[in-house]
């Protein structure tokens, strides 16, 4: 990579400095309290994670291509598809989205020159570095087996490595509070004048309904971890049955986190696809209120299922009839967003850029994900799918083929506004493909693998399972070689990409119609003041080309360049 | 924005101290309820007056009572999510053991339990057994 | 600045409400544990002294009073009577730390430790050895442990505060730092409420 | 032999699990098929032609809103019904069930008949009559899953937890533990072999006569010994057994001992007591009190046997 990757040899002295080169020490990216420059110290850090996690799953596929001992020993089988879980679910995916996108793009569409709270933004960051380095002393310290769920009593029983894992899990908890506090207040305080609820882009509802879950949740794995922690250091007994403690009452503490974190996963998602179906099929999102409204319900309804994980673990007969019952209804919201989304797109403009096939991916991969999620909440049903393979496909779908391929979409949305370059169409829908073909040769698979009974967390497997596993296995190869080549387009287009206008999407959103593509230091020349919904395409084009759809102001985007 | 007006809200002196005396009140008749012996109702009075107290902290202390009203949303949201957490693990603990698949408690109490009934149990047969005996 | 004030207002609300569901937790495996074995529960606070624990109330309410004075003191701009308010807090806090500390060590000596290191001994604690006892004061531990922290930090920031007051830079138009101070001491006092009847009295 | 989802069914709670199940599926299909074929369809029909062409607003239909919420209200209320049932009948045993004891530990399986028969990593039941296996753990949590049976339950230390069935077909199929325990996880497997009653009653009161090596190889097996104990000289997570019986030990501490009969019962009955010299020291305590002393002479004749 040459030196001029962030400031290419044809700017246009003309330009105004932006936000990346009007300052380019070590120390002001370090220490930046602009949002945006915090975003790309997350993208970064959080893309190295999902590199290592991922490689950590490649590695467990490949060990599972045979039965029977493949490349490695049990041992290290076990830890490797714990950290897996455990940086892919706490180090990435639950920070990934509002921590990239929400602190890149959400202060924007809200007309703001940043968050509320800029130096708690940044601590964020820093706290979260420092979960960071808690996860790498504890895999250094060794033995880390639990899975991501951390059940008790095996976890309290093993070596010093929880402690420093259960550490990283509450401080990075932290992380997230304070970027859902800070996100929260910044809606509620930083919204440009006549920007109204009603006209917000579904993203910053959706991120709002995250924000809410995050503060509401997190403390709840906080206390958790804590007495996981005590329970390993002081043996307090509340959750060791040896000590008559109760391992059930942990599944709850757990699930009572994780169960609303797999919604704080897949909301952010739900903003993108709804921004990008938008966008995409220049049109109204059909149903806008209640694509709104229903994140709200599901983050609401999240909080009242948590049981369902505990089906077969001993828990009242009566607990698992109510959230089983409660587990369905959340599918109801989900399939407003779903069937909104199909609309959005009759008598629209559909057009096939590359976010719009991730965006496509999304409403085929999320639906099969979420309609298995909605099996799995079947009383009589997860007892037979518990703990199998069938699980694992049904989390992969809605984790991977929902939040993961709804983030790359939205990256490759973004991405000429957050570098100033275009990527390369070509290689960008090539890549989108073959992570789509990939994605289901690994996990489709794995759906019959369940109900034939294979269960997770499996380091050997009965010979009838193979054939199967090994389909999964080369699977998993062409997905990486896919996201390997979203990778080269990336960093291509950082290369060799061509320049980007402000607007190329002809989005109606203010990060598109008011900012210079990147934006300067301060998103805003002066402060937006929005007359019309996030997708009126119609004010946009009486405004000509890259002009102002949410403010009535068109000679504030003819002042650029 | 004309938020001044409860920015700038004064809580008069004399509030402040007839709210500190009514709490210092409670606290002693919380302390004198629980020397009482009320039964099945000793706990409910508790938190009822727990309650009580945490309400007047919460309006007049922290003055939401002239705040923001989103203020106050803001904590009955966190009340509201405190109960769920509560009511659902109870769902769970309190009926632990309600279809035959699970036993209610746990291994070590029934062994304790019949460990105490062993020893009487014991007594009684040895005493059941005298009078035969004398036969 | 009034936005400001409001957003980092709202914004400590906000964390107010993490607080409270951190604490949740620990309310909810005390009424787990409460609901299990209600009569080891109910004999068990009789190992707890009320009379420290009521103390410990009062001086924590008082503290409490002060701190709303204080935000009243410097909303009128009195800021000798600010920093005085706040000092007495601080008092009343250290006196709360110093009764918690004998409570603590007089336990320790008497082998009541929370969980597996239970081991009551001497007069008073000898017949609280019975099952579950443990749980009883691992709950009690982590809370209070939990709350004491909470303190500590609360006198920190007190501090704080009292030193910049003193140093003249708060006046009744900017006293925001004051009054999120109060606001997360009045939590604690809160907790405190639940706590001391729970743990304490029944 | 099953179809290509669920594996054959082999108790009388397997049909309807499975109707369940195809219920769930073909909804889900139907749902789904809808789903992407209206997408495929808006996508193509709907795709861009002119670059700066603005479609007009297709106002929301309140109506259609409304059906999105009430018919998946219906569909879901219809499963949680069923779900509700079969589960209720999978969790309440017939009061008259045969019932066997079994104990979990890492990572093998122990049952205990009616008649005090003990039997490792195999249970063996009757076709045609419900058998209920009563359960506990001795360390962590394990749980007890027979896929052809349908059925799965968590055997959680310090609490009976319990499953029942009744199998429908002469057969051998595979006991899974499905929640994670430590290392040996995937290789806590046992066998459930259904008997015809007669034949079930034959074995409860045949002993086993078979030599005492022979009958220590199974325990080998079951016992799950085999999941970190070579026998052909190859290191796993222990030391292999080929070879062992005579030969001289050294230990992490430097001393040294000869493995004669003495020495190996202490290995399996006290692991931790001597560590051997560059192997971790992770081998379960819980043999010492789950092995009965007969079985672990089995198991010594059976490692002399091998040279
Ligand atoms: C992004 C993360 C994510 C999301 C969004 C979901 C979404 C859902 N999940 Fe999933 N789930 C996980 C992540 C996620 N899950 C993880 C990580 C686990 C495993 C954890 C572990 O054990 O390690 C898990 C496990 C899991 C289980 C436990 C399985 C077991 O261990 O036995 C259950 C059971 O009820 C469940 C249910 C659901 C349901 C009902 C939804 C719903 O929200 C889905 C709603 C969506 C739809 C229903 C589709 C769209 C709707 C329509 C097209 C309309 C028509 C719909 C109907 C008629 C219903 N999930
Ligand atoms: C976000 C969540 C997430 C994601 C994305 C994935 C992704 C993948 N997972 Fe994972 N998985 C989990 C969360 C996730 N997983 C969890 C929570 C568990 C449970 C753990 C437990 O039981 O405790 C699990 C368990 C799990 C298992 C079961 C193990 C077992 O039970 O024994 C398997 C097996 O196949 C598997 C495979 C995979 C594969 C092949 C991928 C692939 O999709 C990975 C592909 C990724 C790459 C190859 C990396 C390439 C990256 C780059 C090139 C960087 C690109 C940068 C940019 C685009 C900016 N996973
Ligand atoms: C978790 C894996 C594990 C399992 C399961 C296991 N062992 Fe071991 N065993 C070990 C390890 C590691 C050692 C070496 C360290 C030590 O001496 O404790 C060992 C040592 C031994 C030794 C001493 C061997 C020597 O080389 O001196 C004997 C004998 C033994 N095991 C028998 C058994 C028997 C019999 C069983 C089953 C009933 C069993 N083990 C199950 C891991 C295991
Ligand atoms: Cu036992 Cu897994
Ligand atoms: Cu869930």
């Amino acid at each position: 990579m040459s030196e001029t990757v962030a400031v290419p040899a044809s700017i246009d002295t003309s330009v105004p400095k932006n936000y990346l080169n009007h300052d380019k020490s070590i120390k002001s990216w370090l220490l930046t309290l602009d949002h945006k420059r915090i975003a790309l110290l997350y993208l970064v850090t959080i893309s190295i994670v999902f590199l290592v996690a991922g490689v950590l799953a490649l590695l467990v596929r490949a060990e599972l291509f045979t039965a029977g001992e493949t490349l490695m020993k049990p041992d290290t089988y076990n830890q490797f598809f714990s950290l897996h879980g455990i940086l892919m679910v706490f180090l990435f995916i639950v920070p990934s989205v509002p921590a990239i996108m929400g602190n890149f793009v959400m202060p924007m569409q809200l007309g703001a020159i940043d968050v509320a709270f800029p130096r708690l933004n940044l601590a964020s960051y820093y706290i979260y570095l420092i979960g960071g380095v808690l996860v790498v002393t504890a895999i250094l310290a060794g033995n880390i087996d639990t899975g991501w769920t951390f059940y008790t009593p095996y976890s309290a029983r093993l070596g010093s490595s929880v402690i420093f894992m259960t550490l990283a899990v509450f401080i990075a908890g932290f992380s997230s509070i304070l970027t859902g506090l800070n996100f929260i207040v910044t809606i509620h305080k930083m919204r440009a004048p006549g920007l109204t609820w009603n006209r917000l882009p579904l993203f910053v509802w959706s991120i709002y309904a995250t924000s809410i879950v995050q503060v509401l949740a997190t403390p709840v794995i906080g206390i958790t971890m804590l007495l996981l922690l005590l329970e390993k250091t002081l043996q307090i007994g509340i959750f060791d049955p040896a000590l008559g403690g109760d391992p059930i009452l942990f599944q709850h503490f757990f699930w009572f986190y994780s169960h609303p974190a797999v919604y704080i996963m897949i909301l952010p998602a739900f903003g993108i696809i709804s921004d990008l179906m938008g966008v995409f099929s220049r049109h109204e999102v059909q149903g806008y209120k209640f694509v709104a409204l229903s994140s709200v319900a599901i983050a609401f309804l999240g909080f009242l299922v948590w049981g369902h994980h505990m089906f077969v673990s001993g828990q009242s007969a009566i607990s698992s009839i109510v959230f089983s019952l409660i587990t369905y209804l959340i599918g109801i919201p989900t399939g407003v967003k779903v069937l909104n989304w199909v609309g959005t797109m009759y008598r629209g403009s559909v057009s096939f850029k590359t976010p719009m096939l991730y965006a496509l991916s999304f409403l085929f991969l999320f639906t099969i994900g979420g309609l298995t999620g909605v099996a799995l909440g079947v009383l009589g049903l997860d007892i037979h799918l518990h703990d199998t393979y069938f699980v694992v496909a049904h989390f992969h779908y809605v984790m991977m083929g929902g939040t993961v391929i709804a983030a790359i979409g939205g990256l490759h949305y973004w991405w000429p506004k957050i570098t100033g370059k275009m990527y390369n169409e070509t290689m960008g829908s090539i890549a989108a493909v073959l992570i789509f073909i990939g994605f289901n040769v690994t996990f489709f698979t794995q759906f019959v693998l369940g109900t034939k009974g294979m269960p997770r967390r499996y380091y050997d497997y009965q010979i009838q399972y193979e054939a199967l596993h090994q389909i999964s296995t080369v699977g998993s190869w062409i997905l990486a070689s896919g996201l390997f080549l979203v990778l080269f387009t990336f960093i291509h287009s950082l290369m060799k990409g061509k320049k980007a206008g402000s607007n190329p999407w002809g989005a109606a959103t203010l990060e598109w119609t008011h900012t210079a593509s990147p934006p300067s230091p301060h998103n805003f020349d002066e402060q937006p003041i929005v007359t019309h919904g996030p997708y009126d395409y119609h004010a946009l084009a009486r405004v000509s080309g890259d002009g102002a759809a949410q403010t009535s102001e068109p000679e504030l985007s003819e002042s650029r360049h | 924005m004309d938020h001044a007006s409860h920015g700038h809200h004064i809580t008069p002196k004399s509030l402040l101290i007839k709210v500190f005396g009514s709490l210092i009140l409670l606290t002693i008749l919380t302390v004198a309820v629980s020397r009482v012996h009320l039964g099945a109702l000793n706990v409910p009075v508790a938190i009822a007056i727990a309650v009580v107290k945490m309400m007047l902290v919460v309006t007049v202390f922290m003055a939401v009572k002239w705040d923001n009203k989103v203020n106050a949303l803001v904590i009955g949201l966190s009340a509201l999510f405190v109960s769920i957490f509560l009511i659902f693990t109870l769902f769970d603990t309190a009926y632990r053991g309600d279809l035959s698949n699970v036993d209610r408690v746990p291994i070590s109490d029934q062994q304790r339990q019949q460990s105490a009934e062993m020893a009487p149990a014991d007594a009684g047969a040895a005493a059941s057994e005298m009078p035969a005996s004398g036969h | 600045m009034d936005q400001q004030f409001d957003a980092s207002k709202m914004g400590m609300w906000i964390f107010l409400v993490t607080e409270v569901l951190l604490f949740s937790g620990m309310f909810v495996a005390y009424t787990v544990y409460r609901v299990w074995h209600p009569e080891t529960f109910d004999l068990l606070s009789g190992a707890l002294d009320w009379r420290l624990g009521g103390f410990n109330t009062l001086v924590l309410l008082g503290s409490s009073f002060t701190v709303a004075m204080s935000i009243h003191s410097i909303q009128k701009s009195d800021k000798k009577a600010t920093v005085m308010y706040l000092v007495i807090t601080l008092i009343c806090a250290a006196a709360f730390m110093v009764v918690k500390y004998i409570e603590y060590t007089t336990k320790f000596e008497h082998g009541v430790f929370p969980g597996a290191h239970f081991a009551p001994h001497g007069e008073h604690y000898a017949p609280f050895d019975v099952p579950y006892a443990p749980q009883f004061f691992s709950i009690y531990f982590v809370m209070t442990g939990i709350h004491g922290v909470h303190v500590l930090v609360g006198m920190g920031v007190i501090a704080w505060i009292a030193i910049r007051t003193a140093k003249g830079h708060f006046d009744s138009q900017y006293y925001t730092p004051i009054e999120l101070t109060g606001l997360y001491w009045h939590l604690v006092d809160i907790i405190w409420i639940f706590l001391f009847p729970l743990l304490y009295l029944i | 032999m099953g179809t290509f989802w669920m594996p054959e069914g082999a108790s009388t709670m397997s049909g309807e699990v499975d109707s369940l199940f195809y219920l769930v599926y073909w909804i889900s299909v139907v749902i789904f098929i809808g789903v992407v074929a209206a997408m495929a369809y808006f996508a193509i029909k709907y795709r861009r032609t002119r670059e700066s062409y603005v479609p007009p607003i297709v106002h929301e239909n309140r109506f259609l809103e409304a059906a999105m919420i009430f018919i998946p209200l219906i569909l879901t209320m219809v499963v949680f019904t069923f779900g509700f049932k079969t589960y209720l009948k999978m969790n309440i045993a017939p009061p008259t069930a045969y019932t066997i004891e079994a104990v979990a530990s890492q990572w093998k399986w122990d049952f205990t008949y009616p008649n005090g028969k003990q039997v490792t990593g195999e249970l063996h039941v009757p076709e045609g009559k419900p058998v209920k296996v009563h359960s506990t753990s001795m360390d962590v949590l394990h749980s007890f899953f027979i896929p052809q049976f349908r059925v799965k339950q968590d055997v959680v230390p310090n609490r009976y937890s319990s499953v029942w069935f009744q199998a429908t077909k002469v057969d051998s199929f595979d006991v899974f533990c499905t929640e994670y325990c430590g290392t040996s996880h995937s290789g806590m497997l046992a066998k459930v072999i259904v008997h015809k009653p007669e034949d079930f009653e034959a074995w409860l009161n045949a002993g086993d006569d078979r030599p005492l090596d022979v009958q220590g190889e199974s325990l080998f097996k079951a016992n799950s010994c085999n999941t970190c104990h070579s026998i052909d000289g190859s290191r796993i997570v222990g030391p292999t057994f080929k070879g062992l019986f005579g030969s001289s030990r050294t230990f992490a501490d430097g001393t040294t001992r000869t493995a004669d009969e003495d020495y190996l019962r202490q290995s399996i009955m006290q692991p931790g007591s001597e560590i051997v010299e560059s192997y971790p020291n992770v081998m379960p305590a819980s043999y010492g009190t789950t092995l009965r002393p007969d079985d672990v002479t089995k198991i010594i004749e059976y490692i002399k046997t091998l040279k």
